[in-house]
């Protein structure tokens, strides 16, 4: 019987991992990739709360929530990645520390 | 199976989005140089939504299970939204064709956001939240890098959805932990459980989600410390853009900040009090210390509008606190308004000076205006006032309703904390007049008829609401008290 | 329509609507501008007239507040803001004395002002507006957006006309009076919420009960007389906080820097008169020493500075210090000389040192410069000139049987045994500011007028024809307010009499106050 | 110390390496390999946690089709490794530090103030049925329509956004 | 009250004269010289008659004081000011004598200004003076005739601007004609000398006001009765300071000798006769409450006393002949400020009258010697011409001819041949002003000395020496002016002056000859005495000491023969040093430089103050105040939050101010605020991660 905390100390370890990454990769892909790595962290929490809960209603709810996190997921991926490769023919370059043009 | 109600519940957005999605095709039969008709089109459906908003009056309903709610907050948040929606398109029209932008998709996107925002306005479910500010984002994250031939936009466009994304992240988190917490995301379930005690267990776990839900909330109406990619993303995305995001955006996170917070979480005031306190109080230091040193008007604008962030926060400092509630969430809605017109006002002038090659943002190219073209510099003026809070503009009403619920919240310190820093705004304010009227200078403004009308009207409504500003607060505080 | 109608309504929006016609007319036509600015700021001093002396509603014997335009504004969520405008004895005086300085100061700028005379005069009626609403705004809402409004139309005179670090002068000004009154501001909502109101008249009934059931105590109280005492010592100036006032004056325009001396400056010792005292008697009565005391040093410092001065404008700017101090000291005496002086001050002030910045300009016009030491026996080439300088700056030093004198004595009179300041040592030193107001005024009339000829003069006659005497024009313009310069000294009674009722009627209430106190 | 419990330790440590690997290989390939990996674990979770829906989509949409368009991406525009960059030297130690603080907070968070339900106690009723998915399914054409249509919305949106940024107009060149 | 008499033209003294003003004010650039000076003699001398009038009705009215309101001034609360002029005995008195003795000297200005312009070479200026001079008259009656305190301060400072405006007359040079501050230095020193005395009366009228209850004479010495005395002392000591300023005693008398630089009819009508005389007046008006305080009475008699020895030292150092006569006349003024002081009051006033009419008498006669020598010097210009010239830059070319002082009594000598009747005139003055037996100054200082005598030893001592000096000083003069031979070309060729001139001088020689009949210490002709009885209660008329009166003529008649000793036997040579000079040394020297005070004054007080104002003007004011706390520190913060481009919106003398403010420590603070602003996409992650960290941390561990 594995506690849930556990599940959830484990996604928070890994929405920091993921936070970490935005915050320390100069790739925006890679950036991107921690952000799944967060939303993805989100959602196990979720499905273990759902689990941790008896009733099956709630469960189903918290398991349809991490369905349409996914969706939002890849909507955003389709949106960013498409950003993402703009901006690689534009500038050939897709390293997020060159685009600091505006600042101040 | 859904009833009838639920989806007159969601009328007006339904028809919106359809509208959108048909604005779509039919795009793709006008011919390049007429896209002129797609914006007109767009503006048929914001205006038709609008009148359909406008009958809701009155109505209260719930819809698709407590998913989402028609009250008279809501009609009152999407009115705002969808003049905004009307001016963004109004501003655009001339100057999408100025800077060579001028596409269908551009009109459509800006369609689906206001629906997202509407959405954000009636939603009554996290989910419905989460994916409501989805909705909004992601046609904003495209609108801020259209002018691809601008690297700059892409550059907007790219930091504006990183951060999204990453804030997202944080709101995604912040409902599991709510979820945990009351096993439940709608609203309303929310409360219930903390009445029934099922959850009090986890007030440390809901505590910690809302907070998580407002770094979100935070990120989307640029408060401090999430506000980092408001200038850049303000200065590099097209102007057109730019006015409608600071005046759509902020009205739909502040709408949506308030339904959760009021709603679902007033028992964590305790707690969130003092963190929106310290928001608030950094949102408006910050903002006003760091625009002065602004000489890009596109960026002083930006960090304006971060300022006055700040002082909206003041209207929810005391949420807590049932008595003066109504009448401070009144004031901050009223003081939204006054920002959403001054802002789209002041932002229509710098669209008219805006030239294709991105001159005409300095400050100093604001030089003699006042000379070459006075009705515009007297409008300017005018917006500067309100930004300030200067009489006779709606930004002094606004801030008098602000400070007075402050006080009455007893939060002595933030309201003097608002006084000074909007004595501090005064000075950058003040320098855009200085240039217009009392420097040299050669100004080239380009004049179309929709934009001078924005101007105009926004002008005229800036000063004459703010000598009989009492009906718009009445109609702020009703929509407020249907909260509750 | 009957609402337009009342006759403050009708004086106070008046040159609004000036300010309208002259939008629409063509800015080529310099003379129309200046003659519809003048007619309209003529027309406006006429309605004031009738409106206190002729339309028979208004009864100077009666000490409360009449000609009551009352109307609900902003009645909502508890809100209870009024448009209430009203006059009584305490500021009828400043009102005709802002209708009667506008006129005059648009005459002063027929020449002087040559490139953009239609938003000059545009901008200088919309001033009127402001200050006439300010002094007759019964609801301190209406009262604070007047207040607030004056800014804008002065912030661009001085602006944009002004001298070559106008733009610097103009943002000082603007920020400074703005950092006090935004105090004022939250001052003024606390008060609100409290009583439930803004309607002065009413705060003065209600607050005593306030503060006798605790529901404001004595430190609240002291802390809000002094949000309000920001606000209105900054724009006096009371010392230490002048330090806007030399700049603003020197880089106006002549015709602003006689507004602001003549009325703006009147907007704080008013203030201090209609909201300070009369809302927060408490307070007034523990604060008046410390009042005293740096209206004291004003006096002292402001003479003793301006006497150092090169530059004439500067040495009248910091001459108000000085003179302002005395307005201070008369008001906190709190006794019926000190405060009746007082008023009568604030005209004094503003008929003699609008009438020195006047003259100044209009030697400026000719001579381009201020510097003192270019100066000298212009009496001998401009006799009409030097004489009315004479009698103008006799005034302002306070020589008996001109205007200056009867106000600076009741003040003295009335601080020197006034209870509320508790010692004669104030008005003792501050007698002595009369010496040095003799010092420097005489300094400057000697430096300008007496002497061997200065070398201006020759200077003037390279470019074209010499130093030329007052023409007609000009003289009109100073010729009334040596009138009542004259009037005042020798025959004030009717000035006394406007203002006595209102003014013992709040001694009275200060009386009560003090009664209260433990 | 039973069965289930090491078997979560396992995986949780394969997680957890998986999510570093992402983090701190230099080539762009691997970290994108490395994702598929953890999102593979998570899926075990699910499936752990009686989520076998979730867990599927999990592996196809997440694993499957997200992943293979990043590794699309980096392939297509050849950015696998970046030069070593020497701006911001100060970031990385911060965000460590604070990085690590927050996991901290999270720790405490959930260790000492706040402590959901103790156990899993097993519910017999839907272990990796076909009954849940129906289940599942009725729920999202009756409450969770709405949800439902946003998102279909949200994908079309996304995808306008994708073309309009990527599609190039006649007589544009960049 | 009975309304017989001619009462109801009291206010008249003063309409007269303001109306003479108005008239020359408005018509007199269109009206010939006569014609002005005419109307101002006339309304001066319509005064005269009014005042004769008021006399009258007086006597005939037993001395009944008599009030005249013709408006209300000033009433707050329990003050109540009106103007109401008040005739009584000592107020007739001064009427008198200011009419009386004004009247004359106007027409005496009438010649003597019609020369003075033209000598000054500005004859647009003649009808200026007569305004002034009208306008004199005016603040005199108004002084001398107003019933409270205040209407009296109305006066007394309206005099003092005369005064500067009379004493400024030729504001655009010096005495020499030559262009300087000097006479308007002069002017503004007046002024403001009197303005501190003053300032004494002022603070004497709100103790008045506060402890006594009012200003109006007669309800003061009502409520003085029972005042507190030290309430009274007070305000009588105060009271004391106006009077050293506007009678020029110690220590405030040092603006007098600089008056001179006036016209001489100023000196003599202002700086003589009347103004100066102004604080007696006020002495003797405040009878009753001096009276009440011996303390205060003592000191201002030592006061007059000190001032009459001290300043008769001064005048016989002096060599200008017009600066003589102001030492006498201050001298002579602590004479009357004694007497007054000492409580007899007749005997003050008595000397007053007096004092007005031969001190008048000698300074018009010194005009007319000056305008001898002007006269003189003016044909010896024709002799070498280009004088016109040089009179035009105002009598001012070294390299032509050493500048030509007419008033230098070391330029004069012998004029008794070329200005006979100037001579006997002056003489007459001279015996007067000496107190030789039987000019009418012999009556009047000898009753000072005979009071002195029976009360104030130590007073009586001070101005016994006094009087001797002043007739030694006196004598002095006669010697070097008129007795001798010329010591200077223009002295040789003086002309005697015309009748218009010397016809008012007959009349005031007259009167310094037979003025001791007003008052004659014998039984019966006490005239003054009694007049004044009806004012001043409790007069003591005594008869005459002969002891008192041998010695202070003796004296007087020693000291003139030592001045024939030193000055008469062998005159003055030319360009000879005064022979006193050797025998006395530095004492002369002291006397001739004034002892010094002025110089004293200017170091203690007058540089100080100007260092203190600029100091506070351009160090704390400016550069601490302005510059440095709103500039740079105020506006300074303002720049670190902001950077230096701002500046650029800030005009070029701001950039300084701001750009100053920024020390290279605020720079670094403004260069690291920017810096959080990097643009790069990951810092601003961080600080979104920073601010959830510590939103968390707040939640939990709050």
């Amino acid at each position: 019987m594995v506690p849930v905390n556990y599940y959830i100390i484990l996604s928070a370890v890994l929405f920091t991992i993921g936070a970490l990454g935005v915050l320390i990769r100069r790739n925006p892909l890679i950036i991107f990739m921690s952000v799944e790595l967060m939303l993805n962290a989100a959602n196990l929490a979720f499905v273990a709360f759902a689990r941790a809960n008896g009733d099956s209603n709630v469960a189903y709810s918290g398991q349809i929530f991490v369905f349409f996190v996914i969706a939002v997921a890849a909507a955003e991926v389709a949106v960013g990645l498409a950003l993402i490769v703009q901006i690689f023919k534009s500038r050939h370059s897709i390293n997020v520390d060159e685009m600091n043009s505006l600042k101040g | 199976m859904p009833q009838p109600t639920d989806f007159q519940t969601i009328l007006p957005l339904t028809v919106l989005s359809v509208w959108a999605c048909v604005l779509l095709l039919v795009d793709l039969f006008i011919p390049k140089t007429r896209k002129s008709i797609t914006a007109l089109l767009s503006a048929l459906g914001l205006a038709l939504t609008l009148g359909l908003t406008l009958a809701q009056t009155g109505l209260s309903l719930t819809g698709f299970n407590g998913m989402v709610v028609l009250d008279g907050f809501s009609i009152f948040i999407n009115t705002i939204l969808l003049i905004s929606g009307l001016l963004g398109v109004a501003v655009a029209y001339g100057y999408v064709r100025r800077m060579g932008l001028e596409r269908g998709e551009y009109y459509t996107l800006l369609l689906f956001s206001v629906a997202g925002m509407m959405l954000m306005a009636q939603a009554a479910d996290l989910i419905v939240v989460f994916l409501a500010l989805e909705l909004l984002s992601i046609p904003l994250y495209v609108l801020a890098a259209f002018n691809r031939t601008k690297t700059d936009s892409e550059e907007a466009g790219l930091k504006y959805f990183l951060l999204g994304a990453f804030s997202a992240g944080f709101v995604v988190y912040g409902i599991a932990l709510v979820f945990g917490a009351t096993s439940t995301t709608s609203l309303t379930g929310i409360v219930a459980a903390l009445a029934t005690g099922a959850g009090a267990a986890n007030l440390p776990l809901l505590a910690v989600g809302a907070a998580l839900i407002l770094v979100g909330f935070g990120f989307k109406v640029a408060a401090v410390p999430f506000h980092m990619w408001t200038p850049d993303v303000y200065q590099g995305a097209p102007t057109a853009v730019t006015a409608f995001m600071a005046a759509g955006a902020k009205i739909a996170g502040f709408a949506a900040l308030l339904r959760v917070f009021a709603t679902a979480f007033s028992s964590l005031a305790v707690d969130l009090t003092n963190v929106l306190w310290a928001l608030a109080a950094l949102t408006m230091i910050v903002g006003n210390v760091i625009a002065i040193s602004q000489t890009n008007i596109k960026r002083l604008l930006a960090y304006s509008s971060i300022a006055h962030a700040g002082y909206i926060l003041m209207a929810f400092v005391p949420y807590g606190n049932r008595e003066v509630m109504p009448v401070s969430v009144a004031a901050g809605l009223f003081y939204l308004v006054s920002y959403a017109v001054t802002n789209f006002g002041a932002w229509g002038v710098v669209i008219a000076l805006e030239k294709a090659e991105g001159k005409g943002l300095e400050v100093a190219d604001y030089a003699g205006l006042g000379r070459k073209y006075p009705a515009l510099a007297a409008a300017m003026t005018v917006f500067m006032l309100s930004l300030i809070g200067l009489p006779p503009t709606l930004g002094l009403v606004g801030k008098i309703y602000l400070f007075r619920a402050v006080i009455d919240g007893g939060f002595y310190g933030l309201a003097v904390i608002g006084v000074l820093t909007s004595l501090v705004s005064a000075y950058y304010y003040l320098r855009v007049v200085v240039t217009m009227y009392m420097r040299d200078g050669e100004p080239q403004a380009g004049r179309e008829f929709w934009l001078d009308a924005t101007t105009a009207v926004t002008a005229l409504v800036t000063v004459i609401v703010s000598l009989v500003p009492q009906w718009l607060f009445a109609l702020a505080s009703e929509s407020v008290l249907k909260l509750f | 329509m009957e609402f337009l109608l009342q006759p403050l309504t009708l004086m106070t929006f008046f040159p609004l609507l000036g300010a309208l016609v002259v939008l629409f007319l063509p800015s080529a036509q310099k003379n129309l501008l200046r003659w519809t600015a003048l007619v309209v700021s003529l027309i406006t001093f006429g309605i004031s007239l009738w409106a206190f002396f002729f339309s028979g509603q208004y009864a100077a014997s009666s000490p409360d507040l009449q000609l009551v335009a009352r109307y609900d504004w902003i009645t909502v969520a508890g809100w209870n803001i009024q448009y209430y405008l009203a006059a009584d004895g305490l500021s009828i005086l400043l009102v005709l004395l802002t209708t009667f300085l506008t006129p005059i100061s648009i005459l002063s700028t027929w020449t002087a002002v040559e490139e953009r005379v239609k938003d000059f005069m545009l901008f200088f009626l919309l001033l009127e507006t402001g200050m006439l609403g300010v002094f007759v705004a019964q609801d301190l809402f209406l009262f604070y957006i007047f207040w607030e409004f004056t800014l804008v139309p002065m912030y661009f005179l001085i602006g944009i006309w002004g001298g070559p670090r106008r733009i610097y002068a103009a943002i000082k000004f603007f920020l400074y009076t703005m950092a006090g009154s935004i105090l004022m501001l939250l001052a003024i909502l606390y008060v609100a919420i409290k009583s439930g109101t803004f309607a002065v008249p009413d705060l003065v009934n209600q607050l005593p009960a306030l503060y006798a059931s605790g529901v404001i105590d004595p430190r609240t109280q002291m802390i809000l007389f002094g949000a309000f005492l920001a606000a209105f010592a900054i724009k006096v100036p009371m010392w230490p906080l002048h330090s806007w006032l030399p700049d603003a004056h020197v880089e106006a325009p002549t015709a602003g820097s006689v507004i602001l001396a003549g009325v703006l400056l009147k907007m704080g010792t008013y203030g201090f008169l209609r909201f300070n005292i009369p809302m927060f008697p408490g307070a007034s009565l523990q604060a008046a020493p410390w009042i005293a005391l740096f209206a004291t040093i004003g006096i002292i410092y402001g003479a003793a500075v301006s006497y150092a001065q090169a530059d004439v404008k500067k040495l009248v700017a910091y001459s108000s210090v000085s003179h302002l101090g005395f307005v201070m000291l008369g008001l906190f005496a709190l006794n019926p000389q000190g405060i009746q002086g007082a008023i009568l001050q604030m005209i004094n002030h503003g008929l003699s040192t609008g009438a020195l910045f006047l003259l100044v300009g209009m030697i400026y016009e000719q001579t381009h410069t201020r510097e003192l030491k270019v100066y000298g026996g212009l009496w001998k080439i401009t006799p009409v000139f030097g004489s009315i300088m004479l009698v103008v700056a006799l005034s302002s030093m306070g020589l008996p049987g001109l205007n200056g004198f009867v106000g600076e004595f009741a003040i003295l009179l009335g601080a020197f045994g006034s209870d509320a300041i508790g010692s004669p040592w104030y008005a003792g030193v501050s007698a002595a500011g009369v010496i040095m107001a003799a010092i420097y005024i005489l300094y400057m009339f000697q430096k300008m007028f007496l002497g061997p000829q200065g070398e201006i003069v020759d200077e003037v006659k390279k470019h074209g024809h010499g130093l030329r005497d007052l023409n007609w024009r000009e003289i009109i313009t100073i010729v009334p307010i040596l009138v009542f310069i004259f009037w005042i000294g020798l025959y004030p009674k009717p000035f006394f009499d406007l203002m006595a009722p209102s003014v013992n009627n709040l001694v009275a209430a200060l009386q009560t106050a003090a009664m209260a106190m433990p | 110390m039973t069965i289930d419990l090491i078997l979560f330790l396992i995986l949780a440590l394969v997680a957890v390496a998986t999510a570093l690997g992402m983090l701190l290989s230099r080539n762009a390939v691997y970290s994108a390999l490395f994702l598929v990996l953890n999102f593979a674990t998570v899926a075990v979770f699910y499936i752990l946690l009686a989520a076998p829906f979730i867990a599927m989509v999990q592996v196809t949409v997440y694993a499957g089709a997200i992943m293979v368009l990043f590794l699309f991406v980096i392939m297509l525009l050849g950015t696998d490794v970046l030069p070593p960059g020497k701006a911001l030297p100060w970031q990385r130690p911060l965000a460590g530090v604070l990085a690590f603080i927050l996991a901290a907070e999270a720790v405490y968070l959930l260790v000492a103030r706040a402590a959901p339900a103790e156990e899993i106690f097993r519910p017999e009723a839907f272990v990796n049925t076909m009954e849940s998915l129906r289940v599942m399914g009725r729920m999202l054409f009756n409450e969770y329509l709405l949800p439902f249509e946003v998102t279909s919305i949200l994908l079309l949106v996304a995808m306008i956004g994708a073309i309009v940024l990527t599609l190039k107009e006649k007589g544009e060149q960049n | 009250m009975e309304t017989t008499g001619f009462f109801f033209l009291a206010p008249w003294i003063v309409f007269f004269p303001l109306i003479g003003l108005l008239i020359n004010l408005i018509f007199g650039k269109r009206l010939p010289e006569q014609a002005i000076g005419w109307i101002a003699s006339l309304a001066s001398g319509a005064a005269f008659v009014v005042s004769l009038l008021l006399a009258y009705s007086l006597s005939a009215a037993h001395g009944e004081a008599f009030r005249w309101t013709i408006g209300e001034w000033m009433h707050i609360g329990d003050l109540q000011l009106d103007w109401t002029f008040r005739v009584d005995t000592l107020s007739t008195t001064m009427m008198l004598v200011v009419s009386g003795v004004g009247t004359l000297i106007h027409i005496y200005a009438i010649g003597y200004m019609h020369e003075d312009v033209r000598f000054k070479n500005d004859p647009g200026r003649y009808q200026r003076f007569f305004v002034f001079f009208n306008l004199f008259i005016v603040a005199m009656m108004i002084l001398v005739g107003g019933d409270s305190y205040l209407m009296l301060f109305v006066g007394w400072e309206g005099v003092g601007l005369c005064s500067f405006l009379l004493i400024g007359f030729w504001y655009d040079m010096d005495t020499l004609a030559r262009p300087s501050w000097a006479n308007s230095n002069a002017a503004k020193k007046a002024f403001i000398t009197n303005r501190i005395g003053d300032f004494g009366f002022l603070i004497a009228g709100f103790l008045m006001f506060w402890y006594l209850g009012s200003f109006q004479f007669d309800h003061v010495f009502e409520a003085a009765q029972h005042a507190p005395p030290e309430i009274i002392i007070a305000i009588t000591l105060f009271m004391l300071v106006g009077v050293t300023g506007k009678s020029a005693q110690i220590p405030l008398y040092v603006w007098l000798p600089d008056a001179m630089a006036g016209p001489t009819p100023v000196s003599a009508l202002i700086h003589a006769a009347t103004m100066v005389t102004a604080g007696v007046y006020l002495v003797a008006r405040s009878a009753e409450l001096y009276t009440l305080v011996p303390a205060a009475q003592y000191i201002v008699a030592m006061t007059g006393a000190v001032t009459a020895l001290f300043a008769a030292t001064i005048a016989v150092g002096q060599y200008d002949i017009k600066k003589v006569l102001a030492y006498s006349t201050i001298s002579q003024l602590g004479f009357m400020v004694a007497a007054v002081g000492m409580g007899a009051f007749v005997a003050g006033m008595f000397h007053l009258v007096t004092h007005a009419f031969f001190k008048a008498l000698l300074f018009l006669s010194a005009g007319s010697v000056i305008l001898g020598l002007e006269r003189g010097h003016h044909h010896l210009a024709h002799g070498h011409h280009a004088e016109r010239g040089k009179k035009k830059e105002g009598g001012h070319d070294e390299a032509h001819e050493e500048v030509f002082d007419p008033g230098d009594m070391r330029n004069m000598g012998g004029l008794r041949k070329t200005m006979p009747v100037t001579f006997w005139l002056y003489m007459i003055g001279t015996l007067a002003l000496a107190g030789i037996f039987p000019f009418a100054g012999f009556w009047s200082k000898d009753e000072i000395l005979l009071d002195a005598s029976l009360h104030y030893p130590t007073v009586y001592i001070l101005l016994t020496i006094a009087a001797f000096f002043t007739a030694f000083y006196m004598g002095r003069q006669v010697w070097m002016v008129f007795f001798g031979e010329a010591r200077h070309e223009a002295a040789a060729h003086a002309e005697e002056s015309k009748p218009i001139i010397t016809a008012p001088l007959m009349v005031l020689a007259a009167l310094s000859f037979l003025g001791g009949a007003l008052n004659l210490p014998f039984e019966g002709f006490h005239n003054l005495g009694h007049w004044l009885e009806h004012t001043l209660h409790e007069v003591e008329a005594l008869p005459l000491d002969l002891k008192v009166a041998g010695i202070s003529t003796a004296l007087a008649l020693v000291a003139i023969l030592i001045s024939w000793l030193i000055y008469g036997r062998n005159p003055l040579k030319k360009g000879q040093p005064d022979p006193l000079k050797k025998p006395l040394g530095f004492i002369f020297t002291g006397m001739e430089n004034k002892w010094f005070v002025d110089e004293g004054y200017r170091a203690v007080f007058v540089d100080r103050y100007v260092d203190i104002s600029r100091f506070l003007a351009d160090v704390i004011d400016w550069r601490f105040w302005h510059d440095w706390f709103h500039d740079k520190v105020l506006a300074g913060t303002y720049n670190w939050l902001s950077n230096i481009a701002l500046n650029k919106y800030v005009d070029q003398r701001g950039i300084d101010a701001f750009a100053n403010g920024l020390g290279d420590a605020t720079k670094n603070l403004s260069a690291a605020l920017r810096r959080v602003q990097n643009g790069f996409v990951r810092s601003y992650a961080l600080s979104v991660l920073l601010g959830v960290v510590l939103i968390l941390g707040y939640l939990l561990f709050k």
